[in-house]
């Protein structure tokens, strides 16, 4: 079983892209400009909500990191799955679940895609292929590896995708589940969003290698390391990992190198850790208008086609916040169910 | 009805699933080629392969979150742990993610799993591989808890494990492996939720749990030619739990003992007693009494371990004092 | 005696302890310069340093496992772990290693470990933010568990906590970490296993742990006026639990309830009635009922979330519902 | 605290190797051969009290393993500390725990060096610095690298060691505890020995990378391979880590290549997995064996000297079986002693 050695990291993933830069039709690339404004306008929204009671607990924004969840959903399916993190809205969006859904969640109606019972971080809609985001660091990749191995057992080609963050890959599901992924070829893509702070913690006082891509090597599958803000290379990296995938290729470990321009969660405090400098550097190669520039440059849309896209989106978010909040409630008598599925004696007659 | 021990009923029936539903899979330590430590897998690897008898490595956590994620997306795996206390390194696993996908997504994504391994007291075996835990996985929602003491049971109830959609902790007492019993053929399933009333008496009510109910029948029987007679339940599974064959029961006798190789504080005969003193209280002619296993690490050596479960003569003894109340 | 929160009385307590004895240090996220998501450790960096507050990776086996082998070479480690949820992911090693290592080396290790964390259901924290946990560390020989309630015992028992031998479960409940109360300034050590009588009655008594307490304290006010007596027991530990004081008041009072956030099955509760019906069948006049938070994962929405937890009206009713037996 | 990497396995191992391999004294060389038989005979002896219904519960031996425990353990003091695994006799040996002690042990009884509380897999004797043998695979890494944070905050210069097997590399306590030690410098010499199966599975089955010491790379920690049968290559390069270590350089990942030559665990079957070839090929390359040719062949010692050093432990281990078999049972009525160190009303006057 045994094969060589990962190559070092980034080598392919710099080359792929530079091709698919070229590749992308100008229809899939306005796609993927307007799923990250969807995902950056629905954050802003549920930020104003949140800071006006709406959403309640905690919430984690995806605002600086757009170009990861649209880059690899773009190629996924629905019967595609992904499992994502505590900061998993952009992820819920690229893959599919309606804004109001996600909103009316986090407002806890009854409207929400987990019917209010989960909030900012238990999104689930798996009619998409959106199997939940989790408020406990880890377990993301060991249910897509495990997804994996469904995959293979139905001899389907559907494709499992793990999103976590830099400080996932210190805990130990990030090394039991890559590693029997990696054994058994399963068809997984493992996208590590380092956005290099775990709450306050920067990842270089945690880890002695500051490349989690490099960590590939200790499990023998492949790795790439990617500008995790630039929109091509991830959209490139991952479909190259999702075809081998696919293909039966076996998993790919994909870092995207990034940043969150917004505090850890709504409400925390955003200073004493890093600097302002640090912050307003990475603002100024925000995805979004990294990728406007280039579509503009490359003549690939007109500055009137951008905003309309932005228009659209506005509209949409605007619709989704009022739809949650006309939304109603759960109701508290149905707070038991789905527990289990079967209640009572169960089983016996089941077949 | 043929003749087999629990161990080989229980592999009959998991045979019988593997055959009829290919979505059927086993991960676990040693249970391909080898056939299981236990002997749960023995001959399945040569009819169904290495990706349905899958050896994993020494990665308890991983492999159950892994076989979670796999539950999700339409298989059915089924998690050997060998020794169930292997199962605690994926206590996190457990609880946040298996026991909860199907509330969390609203009854969208099934979770039919079954978490199985040999437990108990017995062998020598020590700290580290004689423990249950069933209480803590009765305590806490989403799960199945299935505890046969009997090879028809073991078949019957695993039958019914691996069809349900919900996660089962299903154990399997060490000491009871090789004990001998007659098995219906084919298709047998035991719901869960009812229990059996392995000995029919007046005078007091034993539930006892595992290991303890061979245990229990046997001072039972003992103690009939003293005139002393003593109903036997065995609950059979813990989630649900068939409470109203023991207030049933107790209804009858007045008398409640409950005879556990676990620890009592939280314990499953907690439970018990909490339920009927509630809902039988004007039944009850005495105090309830629990017998448990003490509370303290298992230790090795055989004259300690013998000293922390409970005797025969310790049951004996709990029933006679009950009746003197 | 000051006035103080509890957040607060439990961090003036650490920052004693930590000057008092070199060999305390804590462990957890966010516990260093940030001062901790609770604000548990806030200030003490800058006195302490980063050796003696040492903010950690996401590896909670791991820093568990590690603030294990320190208590066993003579430091005495303090894991915080912010939701005490994130403590799951250890349990391998807190069961296999950090409650029986006294056990398996006849004494010669000692364990002087404490795991606090904050718990419990509200502020819409979700399914993965809001457990508790302590039924299973009651099962489970090994543990000391810890639920203060009021600012002086956070104090009190943390101190008691930091200077024992033994691992301690120390759990502060997130809807009491700012609530206010004296506190007695300096050395101010509460034993564990000694209730404390919330308030006194002669009609019934009512155990309630944690954020039930204030809860049920309220209830016993606003029914006094209705000429019901109702005695409030806070048991501040639950291993030990200080039973003596809850029968000495069943003696009294010959009705039980007990009141708790957590889950029913196999929980505190149960344990309480089952040796209560043992040991006091005779003082009871009526049969022991339990409220409990409902069997289900937390929900997220907040008037799903009201619903699981025992309300102040469902605790009078309860009341007076076993008042009428 | 970004470091370099770790310099690719093997390569320091080898050299400090031959230079080591010179410098040591005639004595201590003996002492190793001592050592390496003291725990062979031992083995031996358990294995037959094993089959005599003697020793009670799962008994996995030492044997052929001998040179890593001899030779790491002899650069410890009593104050350093070991953690080791279900496959700890040698270990316990090696730290100093006396042969009758653990031979009582296994036999259950009360002068055993766990009181009988433990038998094979949990040997305690702290007095020695052994810290406990462990039925679970994996927590002995966390539990050093915890006893490491305890050396460094009380300023000693303890040093702490985990022995544990390819198996457990797979673990998630390898890659959480590893790590933490790494970017806090710990006191902490991790020793894998890869005798290439874990109980009947083959690493490369379950791990794509073939050598455990390349992992080290993901943690930026100095990492080893030698000959685990190889008493000398052993001992050079755990001194060099164990110098290291306790000078406050941090902690070293040693690899043992090496195998066990007798079954998994006693009674367990030894076919179907690995050939008799294999088995032979490795009887043949016997750390003792190997280790008596270099004395002779280097004339560092005798023939009678050899064989006397034999006799001496051949005595030893009789009177330890004999010890163990005559020595009494615990007490049963003790048997709950010592799951608290406070009983009752624990605490308030404690101080
Ligand atoms: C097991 C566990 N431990 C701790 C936490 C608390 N926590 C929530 S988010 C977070 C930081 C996560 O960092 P990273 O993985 O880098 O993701 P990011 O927030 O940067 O997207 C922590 C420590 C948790 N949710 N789960
Ligand atoms: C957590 C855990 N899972 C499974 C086992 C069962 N088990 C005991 S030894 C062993 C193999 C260990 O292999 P390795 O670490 O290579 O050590 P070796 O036996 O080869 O010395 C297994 C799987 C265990 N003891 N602990
Ligand atoms: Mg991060
Ligand atoms: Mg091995």
């Amino acid at each position: 079983m045994a094969t060589p050695l990962a190559a070092t990291p980034a080598e392919s993933g710099a080359a792929e892209s530079a091709a698919a830069r070229t590749a992308l039709g100008t229809a899939e690339q306005l796609a993927l400009f307007r799923t990250m404004v969807e995902i950056r306008r629905v954050e802003e929204g549920l930020v104003r909500a949140h800071q006006n009671g709406l959403v309640h607990g905690a919430c984690h924004t995806y605002v600086g990191q757009e170009a990861i969840a649209a880059g690899v959903c773009a190629h996924l399916r629905p019967s595609d799955v992904v499992f994502s993190t505590h900061r998993g809205h952009g992820h819920a969006l690229a893959k599919g679940v309606a804004a109001q859904e996600i909103a009316a969640e986090l407002f806890g109606r009854e409207t929400g895609c987990s019917h209010g019972r989960g909030g900012s971080m238990h999104l689930f809609k798996p009619e998409v292929g959106m199997m939940g985001t989790s408020g406990i660091v880890g377990p993301c990749i060991l249910l897509a590896a495990g997804a994996g191995y469904s995959f293979r057992l139905q001899r389907t080609d559907n494709v499992a995708v793990a999103f976590f963050g830099d400080g996932a890959s210190n805990n130990g599901a990030f090394h039991e589940g890559i590693n029997m992924a990696s054994v058994w070829d399963l068809p997984v893509l493992f996208v590590c969003e380092n956005n290099q702070y775990a709450t306050e913690v920067p990842y270089h006082t945690v880890s002695r290698n500051p490349d989690v891509a490099a960590k590939a090597a200790a499990y023998g599958l492949p790795s790439v390391i990617v500008d995790g803000n630039d929109i091509l290379a991830v959209h490139a990296a991952a479909g190259e990992a999702v075809r081998r995938a696919r293909g039966g290729g076996g998993p790919t470990l994909l870092e995207c190198k990034t940043y969150r321009t917004r505090a850890h969660s709504e409400g925390m405090r955003d200073a004493g850790y890093r600097t302002a400098e640090e912050v307003n550097a990475w603002k100024e190669r925000c995805p979004i208008k990294r990728f406007r520039s280039h579509l503009l440059e490359a003549a690939s849309a007109s500055s009137a086609e951008l905003d309309q896209v932005e228009r659209e989106v506005d509209a949409l978010v605007a619709n989704a916040l009022a739809f949650a909040k006309d939304s109603p409630w759960p109701d508290p008598a149905m707070v038991t169910q789905h527990v289990y599925r079967s209640e009572g004696r169960a089983g016996g007659s089941v077949g | 009805m043929g003749e087999m021990t629990f161990v080989a009923a229980a592999r009959e029936d998991l045979d019988e699933e593997m055959a009829r539903d290919p979505s059927v899979f086993v991960m676990g330590q040693g249970i391909g080629a080898r056939g299981g430590n236990f002997n749960t897998t023995m001959g399945l690897f040569e009819k169904y392969g290495p990706e349905r008898l899958r050896d994993v490595p020494i990665a308890e956590r991983g492999f159950v979150g892994m076989c979670t994620g796999a539950a999700a997306t339409g298989t059915r795996p089924v998690v050997d742990f060998m020794f169930v206390d292997f199962i605690l390194d994926a206590m996190g696993e457990l609880i946040n993610q298996t026991a909860k996908l199907q509330y969390m997504s609203s009854g969208r994504l099934t979770m039919p799993i079954v978490l199985r391994g040999c437990y108990g007291i017995g062998r020598a075996s020590a700290t580290h591989h004689s423990g249950a835990y069933y209480p803590i996985f009765v305590h806490l929602p989403g799960f199945r808890v299935a505890v046969p003491t009997t090879p028809a049971d073991a078949k019957g109830l695993l039958k019914t494990a691996i069809r349900l959609e919900d996660p089962v902790l299903f154990l399997e007492h060490k000491s009871l492996l090789n004990t001998k019993g007659s098995v219906p053929e084919g298709e047998h399933l035991v719901p869960f939720g009812e229990a059996w009333v392995a000995r029919r008496g007046t005078h007091l009510t034993a539930v006892a749990i595992g290991s303890m109910v061979p245990r229990t029948l046997e001072v039972a029987g003992r103690l009939a030619a003293e005139e002393v007679s003593v109903e036997v339940i065995d609950p059979r599974t813990l989630a649900p739990l068939d409470i109203d064959t023991i207030l049933e029961s107790v209804h009858r006798t007045g008398r409640l003992l409950i005879v556990d190789e676990t620890y009592a504080p939280c314990g499953i005969g907690a439970e018990i007693a909490a339920q009927v003193v509630d809902r039988s209280f004007d039944d009850l002619d005495a105090p309830i009494r629990r017998l448990n296993g003490l509370h303290t690490p298992i230790p090795y050596s055989p004259p300690l371990e013998a000293a922390v479960v409970p005797t025969t003569e310790a049951i004996a003894q709990a029933i006679r004092d009950l009746l003197a109340e």
